[in-house]
């Protein structure tokens, strides 16, 4: 088991040990049976209180099922997941999720995950109900109080979904979460689908809540501009794996993992006529979780893999003080420092 | 995008698609030689398992019997058998046999195939047996010698010989080849033809219920001398719908209707060209009964308010349009033994409502829902409940019509607590004799059965029916069934509407049609094709 | 080359003045398109950008002439080649211009491909309709053959035989980028083409397009709301905002030196660019009430009194690039 | 409202709804309506088979009652059955679907095994079995055609609970930590709610139509009920002459079955989830 | 694909012993006794219960169920009780004239159906689609008993065009059974004048039938056709340029079919039951005719059988419905 990066010596709250999930898979009556994905594969990390943990991955690398499986909707099928140290994995979806209370999750698609039948005002008194706190009176003074908090007035009680904006659900969906005071938040790509200008002021919003309220965030994105823009650290995912975590500062300055390095290379930024070393890297299309390579799952898009990469899954090590890398030739590497 | 294009692909799509409808003018379809016949068919075509109208029709042309009823009214005339001898108890009769008749398939007709027959029709023990079963054991038909058939009664019953046209006379070598262990050939006999009638079965053709093909068999013991121009074919052709069936005479795809004709139907035909009625008095009583054994129809007073209560001649002269004979009385009125003096009850509600009243005033519970169950088949019956509703209304009796299917009435006869409180049907003519009616229906001992459902009990009626069927002349019967009925009359257990006449819609080529209550005119043998 | 066409070899390809589309709705008449103006030069490729709503994907519809049933072109002119679009019939927009002239890349390949038809099935029909060049079958399995190992799609033969579910992503849209050049077109629009898709094949796709303008002679219209696309992709850009061209320019002048309000707040809003993610205030206008005036004026810091009353032209300031604000106005009509 | 607006531009439904509210009008003030309400019962046997004329626009019927009395009074029984029959069907089937759609294993799996096993025998044929069970009457013909609805309202109730169980609002409870109750009764009951109320329109239609079929078959209504069907099938020995006695209790059929259809088809596109979604 | 359908058939078997055990208890239940019927008119009690014995009717109900598992197991449905002839070798009679009777209406209401829907899904909202709409409710809303008898009423008994009832005119006589379905039968036979008369009687049935038929294709159709209209494969072929009649005809509407597929599966069913009251009302002699009459005459051995057939048809149908899915749509192939 690797130590885990930690955000220097900062206390850890939420804390996952060689997480597992195996999601599928049956034995279909007279059918050919289905082998079940492995969606997240042996990870750890943690979360230190009061950072901000960016996740980030193509999609299909798990991002999504790993944020679950903190929360505890997902069950893991093996590993454990402390919460303050304490072990709170193992258990039924109902338990695992009472017992985890203090994280909360706000869903990707904002307008989908609220009950288009019921009025703003009904849907976040719906989660204070659930919850049991406060009367009548003290859980209107508390919407009315968060609907302020993240941009909205009182009026917007009485609205419903269809008539929102896509920026305005976004604050209603971390209104209803915030409202059951969380001290975790997995915000699961928390601007897709929003124009630029909704974006900056929802990202805004994000880091002016969590300054606010001592929030900590798990924030899963595939958009790398974002993560360098409000994460603290960074973890890179790919296919069920990290194979990188570090600052967000020296993984963006100084990638070690070819993986990476291809992100970066391959994500637009907005630096005209700029043209990013190593558009070359990339080789042919991610594989499915399904048809998982053996070894480095990366290795046969990796324009540094050699044969022995197909021996054995490489793990985590350090590459500084707070900066781990799966790959066994990270070291091997020209470092190219990658411009912004 | 070119929408003209699209709908004129379209256009051009459903035209084609109407055009498989092809809508050629109808041909007439009357072909020489063949004789389309409206009839209904029986639900299957084994003469011993089955025995009702339809039965008769198939039977009277298939099958021969010992005697048979021609004629109206019908008298019993030798057929198989030259004559018979009854020994003076009445115990003992002997038939014997003409000489030269054959079956279908070639072989002789002896006095043993005709003890086949009849222990057979025993050991089915279907509806046929119903007249023989309580008076003849099998071991008592035997044949002495080639041409001679001997029963020996049980006790002596004198509408035994009135039955005897009940029984088909059947191969027993065709059916002894396709017996399943003792079903006596059951089963096959059910949609094939064993027997020596004027007409063969085509077995291939028969479609239960829907399709029977008969072509004529030149073998027949009576020969074709007497009608040349007897139909070489006889197709029975159902038609559910008798508006359906009605079309079908008029377009001249049928020849012959069925014989209970509604008289709506008849004015039709009348005004047609090419086709005409067939009217003939039949034995058929139209009849409602009254269960005696549940409340309020225990109560005679009751009986009598409903007697009162139905509007006879309304229902003869406007639904029937006349076509029908008033018949007071349980027997019909051409048949012997009806007491001519019998005067029955008239349609007064003032009378009903009195007679009402006095029930009422003996606790009867004349208030209560009352059910009549009709024949959801039979629009005549529903037609006769509506009016008695309608009547029974206006003396503030609540009557409810249950729509009903004969399967299920007469399952529910077997007892007095589930017979309906009314019910409506006809009592047909299966043999002429008195006992088919008055015998069958108020004789305490057939309790039980669907024709004594109106559980009538009369120990002086039962001592004179009991009397009567054990006398064998006539002479001395009649008095005893004339005074039985008006003893029944008196008790007003049923509601005796009419006697029927039959109306049967015939095509002009058809000639030489031969009406007998028994079997409703089916026998074909006598029609001439022009 | 012929003498016609050298002479109109500094026309530009594709030149839309003008253009007025609106859309009947249950609530009113939307006017989508207000005065939209852009122009393509020969050989280059043209970044329309804007946000969502901006009415950017309506114009290259417009283009194609496959505008809802509901949507009225109420003025303007879409020239391409010299030949007015929007005078031809639909019956000659499908016989001779879309397809043929113009290829389309669709924006989400998942989507864009008929689920129950086989690949070659589907393709092979165009090249029957518009490369009438090509007489006979093989011919035009050759052709497409040709065209889907250009793209790199292994085995193109096979390919044909394989149904639309068979393919990742990145394949679909290389399969879309190939039929979009099966009959030689000279213009290719491509509506967000990379969206859909991973970072990584993105990047792929639009090396893979960028080399494609270049080898077979095609001018690009690239529809996006991602500027980093279009700093890495286009060598102009047309910046739409609900409805209207607001600016347009070559890539690097646009981006570097924004000279609309509107273009400098949206780049200010993009994670690479700001530290304070202020965002814009206020809402995108309804196309069904659209303000008078500058349609960005409500939400714009420069704003005044004129704006809302008066419609800014598109002007040219410095060369080739055009700005529709009143600042421009002045500034033009400050150094005369 | 935007739902009434689109509601009154679609003018088949706005004609459904016109031709229901007649109907259900001509129903509740059927005794008043009707020019010889006695004629529901009552025989005239002089009057019989009249073609239509002013004193009996519609005409007459075998036993001389005015078949316009009889057509106005049967709305009454269509209406009453088809109202019970969907109502009954609904309190049956709805909470069915839902268990379910929501459950998982064996209760799901038990529930719409036996929900197909009655999609699987035509409506028609099984309740004609069963009211041949029960005894020929409108009440076993209610019935039958109630234990023959409700698998209607249990398919659609378990697709639609289904379909929402997957969907994201109902996981986003589920994260927030919503019990199941609370979960199935007020999030996903009134989501499902409008394709039960278009089934349940449209199954008021089809409802009359098959208790006609059966008081057709002689096994629904019994004489002297004005009932449609029952009408139509003792016209049946009087045609083609009588042509007044099928046509009209078989043109009410039609128009009020017509009228509750358009109306469901109405319904059905308002509440299409893809157009109240979208703003 | 064979282990696809395998397997359905082996999922269809729990329902088909639950619609078995349904069917049994109903018909158990109900009060008519065979016996007694069997029995005739002047039977005694003692020889109805004598009967009863002879049938194993006097068993405990469970016995007799086990009993007729056993026989169903070697395809023996037991003899009529009223025919007495085998009930398989009735209902082998009559299938054909039912199947007949339903495909023709359900190819009927395919050919009428689909180019209405089609029709109605391209003038969306306009005239023809409102009145087609109209028609297409209306189609459902029409009692068949009664359209039939009004058809009756008009063609045959006023005009004399077309037959009332049966399959084919007294007098004919139709060719051996091959297929029992006579339009089949005559024309391998080459008995013209058979097919004409047959074609002829199957007109009147056929249209009631395919009414409801032609109504719901006619809805589902245009449900499809709109929703494939809306997809964004449609714009795409738009956009490159294939022609509408192609884009309509061929590629739009093979994919709307997949949606209509599985109404038209049920509608078979749906067909088979309204065949019930077309049968009985035209005399067609087939397994619907057959139903009512075991209905009528409480004939259990029949009625169980006929509903077992008719669950198996159900099930074999859509069976053929996914089969046919798979064949339209590749995606569902591979699913299995």
């Amino acid at each position: 088991m690797t130590t885990g990066a930690r955000a220097g010596g900062t206390a850890s709250i939420l804390e996952a040990r060689d997480l597992e999930v195996l999601l599928g898979g049956r034995q279909r009556f007279l059918g050919t049976a289905v082998p079940p994905v492995r969606a997240v594969a042996g990870v750890s990390l943690t979360l230190a209180a009061g950072e901000t943990l960016g996740l980030v991955g193509e999609s299909g690398c798990g991002k999504t099922t790993l944020g679950r499986v903190l929360l505890g909707i997902q069950r893991e099928s093996a590993g454990e997941v402390l919460l303050d140290g304490r072990i709170v994995s193992g258990m039924d979806r109902a338990d695992a999720r009472k017992s985890r209370n203090a994280i909360q999750y706000v869903h990707q698609d904002a307008g989908a995950a609220l009950d288009p039948w019921w009025s703003i005002g009904g849907i976040l008194d719906e989660g204070l109900r659930v919850h049991g706190l406060g009367d009548a009176v003290a859980r209107h003074e508390r919407i009315d109080r968060m609907l302020g908090a993240v941009g909205l007035d009182a009026s917007f009680r009485l609205r419903y979904v269809h008539e929102l904006s896509g920026g305005q659900l976004r604050r209603v969906a971390l209104a209803r979460i915030l409202l059951l005071e969380p001290r975790i938040v997995i915000l699961d790509e928390p601007t897709s689908g929003l124009d630029l200008s909704v974006q900056a002021t929802v990202l805004r919003l994000i880091q002016d809540l969590k300054a606010r309220l001592g929030l900590t965030y798990l924030l899963i994105s595939h958009d790398l501009s974002v993560v360098q823009r409000i994460c603290d650290r960074v973890a890179i995912m790919y296919l069920g794996r990290i194979v990188e975590i570090g600052p967000a500062a020296q993984v963006f300055a100084a990638p070690r993992h070819p993986y990476t390095r291809t992100l970066l290379a391959a994500a637009p930024r907005l630096v005209p006529g700029h043209e990013m070393p190593g558009a070359n890297l990339i080789i042919g299309d991610p594989p499915s979780a399904r048809h998982l390579p053996p070894g480095c799952a990366f290795h046969p898009r990796c324009a540094f893999g050699e044969s022995k990469c197909t021996e054995a899954v490489p793990r985590l090590e350090a590459a500084g003080a707070v900066h781990e890398v799966a790959c066994r030739r990270w070291r091997a590497i020209d470092v190219v420092p990658v411009s912004i | 995008m070119s929408i003209h294009k699209l709908v004129r692909t379209a256009a051009v799509a459903l035209c084609t698609a109407f055009a498989i409808a092809p809508l050629v003018s109808h041909a007439q379809n009357a072909k020489p030689g063949v004789l389309v016949s409206g009839d209904n068919l029986p639900t299957n075509i084994d003469p011993h398992q089955i025995f009702d109208v339809p039965m008769m029709l198939y039977s009277l042309n298939a099958y021969d019997n010992l005697y048979r009823y021609e004629g109206n009214p019908p008298k019993l005339e030798p057929w198989l058998a030259e004559s018979h001898t009854v020994s003076t108890d009445g115990l003992t009769w002997e038939f014997k046999l003409r000489a030269g008749a054959k079956f279908h398939d070639g072989s002789d007709i002896t006095a043993e195939d005709v003890v086949y027959s009849f222990r057979r029709v025993l050991a089915v023990g279907k509806a046929p047996s119903g007249a023989f079963k309580p008076v003849l054991k099998s071991e008592n038909v035997t044949a002495p010698d080639k041409s001679t058939v001997r029963f020996v009664l049980d006790k002596a019953y004198a509408p035994f010989l009135s039955a005897i046209p009940i029984v088909a006379v059947v191969n027993p070598r065709l059916i002894k080849a396709q017996e399943k262990g003792d079903d006596w050939g059951q089963s096959w006999l059910a949609s094939n033809a064993a027997g020596s009638g004027a007409y063969q079965l085509d077995p291939a053709t028969y479609r239960p219920l829907e399709r029977v093909d008969l072509k004529r068999f030149a073998g027949h013991f009576k020969g074709w001398g007497d009608n040349p121009k007897a139909p070489e074919l006889v197709q029975i052709l159902p038609t559910r719908e008798t508006s359906t069936r009605v079309l079908g005479l008029l377009q001249g795809s049928v020849d012959l209707t069925d014989s209970y004709l509604p008289t709506d139907q008849v004015e039709r035909i009348q005004k047609t060209a090419g086709v005409h009625i067939q009217k003939d008095t039949s034995m058929r009583v139209f009849t409602l009964r009254m269960n005696n054994k549940k409340a309020p129809f225990d109560n005679i007073n009751a009986r009598k308010c409903f007697a009162h209560a139905f509007n006879y001649d309304g229902f003869i002269k406007e639904i029937l349009k006349g076509y029908a004979e008033r018949n007071p009385a349980p027997m019909p009125n051409n048949l012997w033994g009806y007491p001519a003096d019998v005067k029955g009850y008239d349609y007064d509600l003032k009378k009903a409502k009195e007679f009402c009243d006095k029930a009422k005033a003996e606790g009867a519970p004349i208030g209560r829902p009352i059910q009549i169950h009709i024949q959801s088949q039979l629009e005549q019956t529903n037609q006769a409940a509506q009016l008695l509703q309608s009547d029974l209304a206006q003396i503030g009796i609540n009557l409810k019509i249950v729509s009903d299917t004969w399967a299920n009435i007469t399952t529910n006869t077997a007892k007095a607590e589930t017979s309906p409180d009314l019910w409506v049907h006809w009592v047909s003519t299966y043999f002429v004799d008195p006992e088919n009616w008055v015998g069958q229906m108020y004789d305490s001992q057939f309790h039980g059965t669907w024709k004594a459902s109106s559980w009538y009990q009369n120990a002086k009626v039962d001592e004179l029916l009991r009397k009567a069927r054990t006398t064998v002349a006539q002479a001395e019967r009649q008095p005893l069934y004339e005074e039985a009925t008006r003893l029944i009359v008196a008790d007003s257990p049923d509601i005796w509407v009419y006697n029927t006449v039959e109306l049967r819609g015939v095509t002009n080529r058809v000639k030489g049609f031969r009406f007998s209550p028994v079997g409703s005119g089916g026998e074909m043998r006598w029609i001439q094709l022009q | 080359m012929s003498e016609v066409q050298k002479a109109n070899a500094d026309e530009p390809l594709l030149e839309v003045r003008n253009l007025r589309l609106s859309v009947r709705t249950d609530e009113g008449k939307a006017q989508i398109l207000d005065h939209v103006a852009l122009t393509l030069p020969r050989g280059r490729i043209l970044g329309v950008v804007g946000e969502s709503g901006c009415g950017k994907s309506t114009l290259a519809r417009a283009i194609l002439g496959i505008v809802p049933k509901a949507a009225t072109v109420e003025s303007g002119e879409i020239r391409l080649e010299g030949r007015n679009l929007l005078a031809l019939s639909d019956r000659t927009m499908t016989r001779e211009i879309r397809g043929r002239r113009i290829g389309f890349i669709p924006q989400d390949p998942y989507l864009a491909l008929n689920p129950v038809f086989k690949i070659g099935a589907q393709l092979l029909p165009l090249l029957t309709w518009h490369a009438p060049e090509l007489k006979t079958a093989a011919d035009r399995r050759a052709r497409l053959t040709n065209l889907l190992r250009r793209v790199q799609i292994p085995e193109p033969e096979a390919v044909l035989e394989r149904y639309p579910h068979q393919f990742s992503g990145g394949q679909r849209q290389r399969l879309m980028i190939a039929a979009a050049l099966a009959a030689n077109p000279s213009l290719v629009i491509a509506d967000e083409p990379t969206t859909a898709l991973d970072v990584t094949t993105q990047k792929q796709i639009l090396g893979l397009l960028k080399e494609l303008t270049v080898e077979f002679n095609l001018s690009m219209l690239f529809v996006t709301h991602d500027f980093g696309v279009v700093a890495e992709l286009c060598d102009e850009i047309t910046v739409m905002y609900a409805g209207q061209t607001v600016e347009a320019g070559q890539t690097a002048k646009v981006l570097t030196a924004p000279q609309h309000p509107y273009t400098t707040a949206l780049l200010a809003c993009h994670p690479d660019r700001s530290d304070a993610l202020t965002g814009i205030p206020g809402l995108v206008p309804s196309p069904l009430q659209a303000p008078p005036g500058c349609r960005f004026a409500p939400r714009c810091g420069a704003v005044a009194d004129v704006c809302s009353r008066r419609s800014p032209k598109l002007v040219g300031i410095a060369g080739d690039h055009f700005v529709s604000c009143r600042l421009a106005d002045e500034t033009r009509s400050a150094t005369p | 409202m935007l739902v009434l607006k689109k509601f009154a531009k679609d003018k088949p439904a706005v004609l459904g709804a016109f031709i229901v509210l007649i109907v259900v009008v001509v129903a509740i003030f059927a005794p008043l309506l009707a020019p010889y309400p006695g004629d529901a019962a009552a025989s005239h046997l002089l009057l019989r088979l009249k073609p239509p004329s002013a004193a009996h626009p519609f005409g007459t019927d075998n036993l001389g009652r005015d078949i316009l009395s009889r057509v106005i009074l049967g709305s009454r029984g269509a209406l009453a059955i088809a109202l019970l029959v969907v109502g009954t069907a609904m309190l049956i089937g709805v909470p069915l679907g839902l268990i379910a759609g929501y459950s998982r294993g064996w209760l799901s799996e038990t529930n719409m095994r036996i929900t197909d096993v009655f999609l699987a025998v035509p409506q028609l044929i099984l309740a004609l079995a069963i009211a041949q069970l029960m005894g020929p009457s409108l009440q076993s013909a209610m019935l039958a055609l109630t234990l023959t609805y409700w698998p209607f309202f249990t398919r659609i109730v378990y697709a639609e609970a289904r379909r929402l169980s997957a969907s994201l609002f109902i996981d986003a409870l589920q994260c927030i930590g919503a019990g199941t109750t609370r979960i199935l009764f007020l999030h996903v009951l009134p989501n499902c709610i409008s394709p039960v109320i278009v089934r349940a329109t449209i199954g008021m239609g089809f409802t009359i139509l098959v208790a006609a079929v059966l008081g057709f078959l002689g096994m629904g209504a019994t004489p002297p009920d004005p009932d449609w069907g029952l009408a139509i099938s003792e016209s049946r020995q009087y045609l083609p002459e009588a042509w007044w006695f099928s046509t009209f209790p078989g043109l009410a059929i039609f128009l009020t079955v017509l009228g509750f259809n358009l109306l469901g088809d109405g319904l059905r596109d308002i509440v299409d989830p893809r157009l109240r979604r979208s703003r | 694909m064979l282990r696809f359908i395998l397997r359905r058939l082996l999922l269809v078997m729990p329902s088909l012993l639950g619609l078995l055990v349904l069917t049994f208890i109903l018909i158990r239940l109900v009060p008519a006794d065979p016996a007694a019927a069997l029995a005739g008119e002047n039977a005694t009690p003692a020889q109805i219960a004598e009967i009863r014995r002879q049938y194993g009717l006097d068993q405990p109900v469970h016995v007799q169920f086990v009993r007729y598992l056993g026989q169903i197991a070697r395809l023996d449905f037991g003899e009529s009780a009223y025919s007495r002839r085998p009930i398989a070798l009735e209902i082998s009679q009559r299938l054909p004239a039912t199947l007949e009777l339903t495909i023709c209406a359900l190819l009927f209401g395919i050919a009428v159906g689909i180019p209405l829907g089609t029709i109605a899904a391209l003038y969306h909202n306009r005239w023809p689609d409102t009145v087609l709409r109209i028609i297409s409710v209306g189609g459902v809303a029409i009692a068949a008993f009664w359209f039939a008898i009004e058809l009756q009423m008009l063609f045959s008994m006023k005009l004399g065009w077309l037959p009332l009832r049966g399959r084919l005119d007294a007098g004919i006589t139709p060719p051996s059974p091959i297929t029992g379905m006579l339009l089949i039968d005559s024309l391998l036979t080459g008995r013209l004048d058979v097919l004409r008369n047959a074609l002829w009687h199957l007109t009147l049935p056929a249209l009631t039938l395919s009414l409801g038929g032609i109504a719901t294709i006619t809805r589902f159709t245009r449900a499809g056709v709109l929703d494939t209209l809306q997809k964004d494969f449609v714009t795409y072929e738009r956009a490159q340029g294939y022609p509408a009649g192609a884009l309509i005809w061929k590629f739009v509407l093979r994919n709307s079919i997949v949606a209509a597929i599985t109404q038209i599966g049920l509608l078979f069913g749906s067909l088979i039951a309204g065949a019930v009251v077309v049968e009985t009302i035209f005399d067609w002699p087939g397994v619907g005719f057959y139903t009512v009459q075991a209905i009528l005459t409480a004939d259990t051995k029949v009625m169980l059988a006929v509903t077992l057939l008719i669950g198996v048809i159900y099930a074999v149908v859509n069976i053929l419905v996914d089969v046919v899915h798979g064949l339209v749509d590749p995606r569902l192939r591979e699913q299995d």
